[in-house]
């Protein structure tokens, strides 16, 4: 099913892109999985999403654990954590 | 009373102030948050995940609204590019008195700080840029008000 | 950079706020209490020590400045006859950043509260008159500064 | 030795007058000593004084406790608990 994979500040820069569209195996569970899925995809996205320590997730629109199930959801956001205020 | 706006353009706290005394209360606490010039600081840039922000804004609010007795509450949140001196940020807070409005005040600030989706980017004179990273005493100063 | 105004005349959080961000800080935590119309109020008269107001005030703000890293700090205290809507004291605060603005504001209306030679006459649409008691939450309130 | 006597809010109105020059004897040593004294001036200064626990003083511009020494004070302001803010 297609999901839409929004990258924000400098997982976005890395990866050279804000967004795209993809279509990951039923194997791809949590976010966690899906992070693990994405690195692959290209050397950038892989330099990208290495330190998972650093990288936060939005499921729909609600911040997100690792562990969070992705079945459903149609839009996932991947970011380092937030520094609004 | 929750006013909640996310914009790029620049905002008049002593309005949005005055607004929030119309409403009867005894107090009315605020926190504007200002881009400081520091290091050579020449553009801070907030990205956000335009989508998303209201909403998560909005949880923090309604956070507030459902722990301490407001009258009003007004977040105000800029995007976009901002020079030093330029104003990021309003929190105000309307209630019958002070205690509620200046904690509920803290709080929104906190939360905002760690629970919105904006990332800040620094361009120095020199031309270099680093993104802002978060820091420890955000966290524990969010973690103070328990999940 | 402490200024302190102890003033019949009405006063502009806005202008106030405005001197305070252009400190350079990374943030300006303020207070303004306003007159409630609570229970048919029509005047608040604020009568005061007029000789050692200002002093008591400055103790006050001392204090704060020694507690806190501070850029600035205002605060503005009016006596005479007020009605409702009227604002009767601001607390502005101006910090690096926001953690110390936004407890040396608390701290300061706090204070002010339990420290301050002011007292509050109300006067009620039937005419009659009664001194404000002070509220055991006040002294809580400032209690928690430590002496 | 003259001493000004001011007074605020309630205790004010029950003196009926904000202030007052008064020479103390020696022996009243304290602002305890100097309400007790003071309160056998006049039934209104009775009534106004009468109830200690909801009485504070100022000794030259500075809050002060029952107990505090008046030798060499000019000024003492007596008053209810204030109310500011």
């Amino acid at each position: 099913m297609a999901l839409d994979i929004l990258y924000f500040a400098w997982v976005r820069e890395t990866i050279g892109r804000d967004q795209e569209q993809v279509d990951p195996p039923a194997s791809v569970e949590t976010v966690a999985d899906l992070i693990e899925w994405l690195s692959q995809r290209s050397p950038a996205h892989a330099e990208a999403l290495a330190d998972r320590q650093r990288l936060r997730a939005a499921v729909d629109h609600t911040f997100a654990d690792p562990a969070a199930p992705i079945a459903g959801a149609r839009e996932i956001a991947l970011f380092p954590p937030v520094t609004g205020g | 009373m929750i006013a909640i706006q996310i914009q790029r353009e620049a905002f008049d706290p002593g309005a949005l102030q005055a607004d929030l005394e119309a409403l009867g209360g005894g107090g009315v606490a605020t926190f504007t948050g200002v881009v400081r010039g520091e290091g050579g600081l020449s553009e801070l840039v907030l990205e956000h995940h335009a989508a998303m922000t209201t909403k998560a804004v909005r949880a923090i609010a309604d956070r507030a609204a459902a722990r301490w007795t407001l009258l009003g509450l007004t977040i105000v949140h800029r995007h976009g590019s901002l020079v030093p001196g330029d104003r990021i940020v309003f929190v105000g807070v309307a209630a019958r008195h002070r205690g509620p409005a200046l904690e509920a005040c803290a709080f929104l600030i906190d939360w905002l700080k760690t629970h919105a989706p904006f990332w800040k980017r620094e361009t120095f004179a020199d031309g270099t840029t680093r993104w802002v990273e978060p820091r420890a005493e955000d966290d524990a100063a969010a973690a103070r008000w328990g999940g």
